[in-house]
């Protein structure tokens, strides 16, 4: 397959991946230090997904996301100052320090935010789908969920009323084998993916270690999407390979209490960056972009660290438009 | 001025709306028929691309509103019975009120809520509530409930115009009253209050149906010298206190109205004469409410428990003369 | 088929729909002569899905219904007149008048209750079938819903819930048709059975204007469940014969604006009734119900009309045990 | 008497009602692990017959709660996060609050959800909330939120064994605290207020986390010679007006403080206190709440808009000498 892969894609779609790695072992890093208030979800591992997915959508498209968020925002154009100075609640981040990692958003690329309530993400991008029908435009609209969130409500309702209303509307359930500290078969019945067919939707698996898998899943997902023929379901599977949030051990302890290490590094052979660089015939390329993130990281950093935290008269702004 | 229904105006104003701007649409259940008749004959004017019949799913339809109004259409949601709020909760309190602020000012989000509100002809207690009090603590959304057909008319106007997401209460015991609507274009500005009569003796505030029953007891209060100023809050959030206080502060007595169960509207007014027109007040504030059961079904039932004009006029008599 | 059907089975499930119907003329009646406060939604034409599912439970088994419960709730075992008392608001109701139709209970035989919300009951009945595993008892629990329902989160959430936990819950869903006012297939996508796939769930469709295979259907669900293998779900068949509500004409001015007289016509030709009635090979047996029902329904409106109406004070209690 | 933090005993008093009652079972997101720690240790001690992981469904597992409550069972859900209730919303405040009184009595349902409510450490705006307001108007549900270990304990048993549907919350900035917690078995029956320091200057009506500032409050008052009761409600609902009551016509000043958005408990506290203190009422009352936007994220604008012991203080200060 990788010989029909256009090279630019591949390194479009490896650096996307390594920017998201990159950018969050360095917010582990910080966390650890004690530089950043509040909860952080990483998404280690999952790179592949966002990645994958959005590399086929335009600034105007509408993404929402989860708690896990920082993937599928820098997948979608982002930028990593602003997003590493909201983490450190700065008035330069996206919010101006009043959402942090479950909520940052960039509405100027289409990011309508992480979300902190699992489930929360899937109506709203469906409602984006509905504007673009009344507006009769092609832009599509992608819900990124878990696969926790695929037992909460709104998931059935999303799915039945984007079929009904033939909304172009991509649901990207990533499955990571994990609802936070459960392995997801004892919480989640029957395969996520067929639950599509009930809604008279069509719903795929993707095993998303690998990139370019996930690139096209979701290439023909969009396509279908603008082409009014309604949404998709694609249920990409991938374990985590970091904490459900940094610092879990000190609500339970410690990871190996709901996964053994043997299976954890056993998953983690499925690295979806190392696989795509293996397949890259391009070393000067991809060295390129491993310097290029490590300086924009560098100065993401810098930015986050200078940016004045927020007077306290600024938690009334904001409210109304 | 045509005189009209409540409900009448509301249509009126949707349809107005519908004409005025391309991006206002209409989605609900049943919307094409209509069950409480504010969304009647609009599919027949602007068709099925602007008013959609919604699968029942509220919390998911809300959260669609959300995210049309944030890509720029202005959806008018009608869910149609306001205790169906309560499953489409999180969509509301915990998305709605706060994405623009959680974004740091970025999300516009242009969407209008709208259902029927209170209790009567005993639809029982899964049908009866009146939720706003639920609203008024959650932050970034606005809460609005008219008493007469043209406020209704000016007040979802200037909801369906606003750029944030409104909870837009209509007073089921009051759809059918009729009243003077101007006949030219306006607009009733959200977050002011009204005086709906002028009097000194003593302030009752009301909200949708307890204005009516203020208004009652104030004519019935009036034979008996007691001339009672009848403030109208018109919008629940954000609440217009000046106008409550400077009331409060002219008469020195205070009751207030509110069909909703406790703490409501009838506690926070309450708390802000309390706090800020002590001095000038001359008697215990006095509230009238729905006790805390749910609503029942049995008429007499369903009559004891609602507020109505007497008992406004009791608890007027009570601040006025003391206790009896 | 009718070769092989036990005529005692026959003769009692002959006994529930007719007088399933039979009270609900009545009430159709009393409707209209102003005799009853609130609203009324009224089963007639689907009676052979309560009867059918109702027939296979015992007392301890419990149903939780919805706005259109009389049907559930009489084909379960409540009392005509106690029920009747309640819809007139009367203290000797089930409810002492506190309820009404929408919330009529009788938690003597496992009724927990119509439900005025849609889809509010279906984790209600989840929770009986969870109390059955907890006590280890093979008591089982049905949820009655409508297609509308099926759109709403508690469907898909219930489930769930019911197939992981492997719980004694049988969903009935009753595909009417029309979720109010509107065609069930302009709000429903896809086959509603079909859903329970993607739970694991076994999902079978029946045709419910033959009350001997929604029996038999339901006999499956519920000795699947009792012997610990977990839910079904049955969705079942069948227009509404009358209004969504008695007095519909006053909202929406009239049913003809959803639906035609000759569509409603052709549908009414597949009478559960009848169809039984059709196959009993016993006139006098069949006789003697009809005369039987009648009386019952005579006394339950004479019980109801002398109740008397609750003292206001009685609004404060029943608040808390 | 042991010196425990109110999430061990929290353990303590599940642990012990399972023990006790084979009909007590335990469930929620992860709860074999814990997230808060209040159901540490169970699943080993009771297994999974009786301590159950849930899916993520939120509204369904309440709803289950009752339904299992209603047959028998006494379930003890864990929701984790206050604001999860949105999601459950139908479920608590349609169903639960609800059922018994419609069925004239014969729904009885012993169920407890419990979760943490409150801002903390910069969770932000979808998990800071205070939701207990909105159930103070939830008719036959109780609502109980603790300030100490021995009350956690003591109202948690007592919440397990009441037959009606209980929502606990548990503060999250007070988990961690420690304190005495008798070591014979005892249970503190809801809806009994606690005065928990007595003083004649001011009464400080506070509930949870505002208690703890309430008593900072009143040692730094103490040495400016002002004397001030603190009340800890304890249970929300129903309210043990008279305590409260007691307290006002004695000191005649009154501060109420509240985690919460408003109208709630300070609201509702205010407004009794209007309407039947008010003759003893000597200045103003003065409420500490937080101010109707969502919790910020950065810690400066978190620390803005959550009350504080200085706060409450300032609050004392002015109902006792005057605005200043
Ligand atoms: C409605 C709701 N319930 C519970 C939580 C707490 N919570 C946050 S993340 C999480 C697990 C979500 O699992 P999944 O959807 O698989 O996403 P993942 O964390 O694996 O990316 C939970 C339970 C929440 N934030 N919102
Ligand atoms: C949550 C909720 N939304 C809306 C309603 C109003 N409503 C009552 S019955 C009904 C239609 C239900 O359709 P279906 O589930 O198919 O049941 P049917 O009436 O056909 O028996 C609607 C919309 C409600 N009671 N609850
Ligand atoms: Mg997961
Ligand atoms: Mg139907």
């Amino acid at each position: 397959m990788t010989a029909t892969i256009d090279p630019d894609l591949q390194l479009r779609l490896y650096r996307s991946m390594r920017s998201i790695r990159s950018f969050e072992e360095k917010v582990a890093e910080l966390f650890y230090a004690g530089r950043l208030p509040g909860f952080v979800h990483l998404y280690v591992g999952q790179e592949a997904v966002a990645t994958g997915v959005c590399a086929n959508l335009r600034d105007d498209d509408v993404i929402t996301s989860t708690h896990r968020g920082h993937g599928h925002l820098i997948a979608k154009g982002a930028r990593l100052d602003r997003m590493m100075a909201e983490l450190y609640g700065g008035i330069d981040g996206y919010c101006h320090g009043k959402g942090g990692s479950m909520h940052i958003a960039d509405f100027s690329v289409g990011i309508y935010g992480a979300n902190g309530i699992v489930g929360g993400g899937l109506p709203i991008a469906v409602g984006a789908g509905l504007a673009a029908r009344v507006h009769r435009s092609d832009r599509v609209a992608v819900a990124f969920f878990g696969d926790g969130a695929s037992n909460e409500g709104t998931f059935g309702e999303s799915l039945n009323l984007a079929s009904i209303w033939k909304l172009p509307v991509i649901f990207v359930c990533e499955n990571n084998g994990f609802t936070q500290f459960t392995p997801t078969e004892q919480l989640t019945a029957g395969i996520i993916a067929e639950r599509a067919k009930g809604y008279d939707v069509p719903g795929v698996v993707v095993e998303a270690d690998d990139v370019i898998t996930v690139h096209e899943a979701a290439r023909q997902a969009v396509a279908r999407a603008r082409s009014g023929a309604g949404p998709t379901l694609i249920e990409a599977r991938q374990w985590r390979f970091r904490a459900h949030n940094e610092g879990e051990e000190a609500f339970i302890g410690g990871e190996w209490k709901y996964r053994t290490k043997e299976a954890l590094e056993a998953a983690m052979q499925r690295d979806p960056i190392e696989n795509l660089r293996l397949q890259i015939d391009d070393p000067d390329g991809v060295a390129r972009i491993d310097r290029a993130v490590a300086e924009a990281i560098e100065a993401a950093v810098a930015f986050g660290e200078k940016s004045p935290l927020p007077p306290p008269e600024a938690a009334l702004d904001d409210l109304y438009a | 001025m045509a005189v009209i229904t409540i409900t009448e105006a509301m249509r009126d104003a949707i349809g107005e709306e519908l004409e005025r701007d391309p991006n206002v649409i209409v989605y609900g259940e049943d919307v094409e028929l209509s069950v409480y008749g504010a969304q009647n004959g609009l599919v027949e004017r602007f068709g099925r691309e602007r008013i959609w019949n919604a699968p029942l799913s509220e919390a998911t339809f809300v959260g669609a509103g959300l995210g049309a109004a944030m890509s720029g259409v202005r959806p008018v949601i009608d869910l149609m019975i306001g205790t169906f709020t309560y499953v489409a909760m999180d969509q509301l309190y915990n998305q709605a009120a706060k994405l623009r602020y959680m974004s740091g000012g970025q999300a516009k989000m242009p969407v209008v809520v709208m259902c029927v509100c209170g209790a009567r002809g005993s639809a029982a207690a899964q049908h009866s509530d009146s939720p706003y009090p639920l609203f008024m603590s959650a932050s970034g959304i606005k809460v609005v409930l008219p008493s007469t057909p043209a406020d209704a008319k000016g007040l979802l106007k200037a909801s369906i115009r606003d750029d944030n997401p409104v909870l837009f209460f209509e007073p089921l015991s009051l759809l059918g009253e009729k009243g003077e609507v101007p006949d030219e274009e306006f607009i009733v500005p959200l977050g002011r209050a009204d005086i709906k009569r002028r009097g000194d003796t003593v302030t009752i505030v009301g909200v949708g149906a307890t204005v009516k029953m203020a208004l009652e007891a104030a004519t019935t209060l009036a034979a008996e010298g007691i001339e009672a100023e009848v403030v109208d809050v018109r919008t629940l959030r954000p609440l217009d206190e000046n106008a409550i206080l400077e009331s409060v502060r002219k008469t020195g007595r205070l009751v207030v109205a509110d069909e909703a169960r406790q703490p409501g509207l009838a506690a926070e007014v309450s708390a802000i004469a309390a706090e800020r027109a002590f001095d000038t007040l001359r008697a215990p504030v006095a509230r009238v409410f729905t006790p805390n059961v749910p609503v029942p079904f049995s008429p007499p039932l369903e009559g004891a428990v609602l507020p109505s004009a007497e008992k406004v006029a009791a608890a007027a008599r009570r601040v006025v003369n003391g206790a009896t």
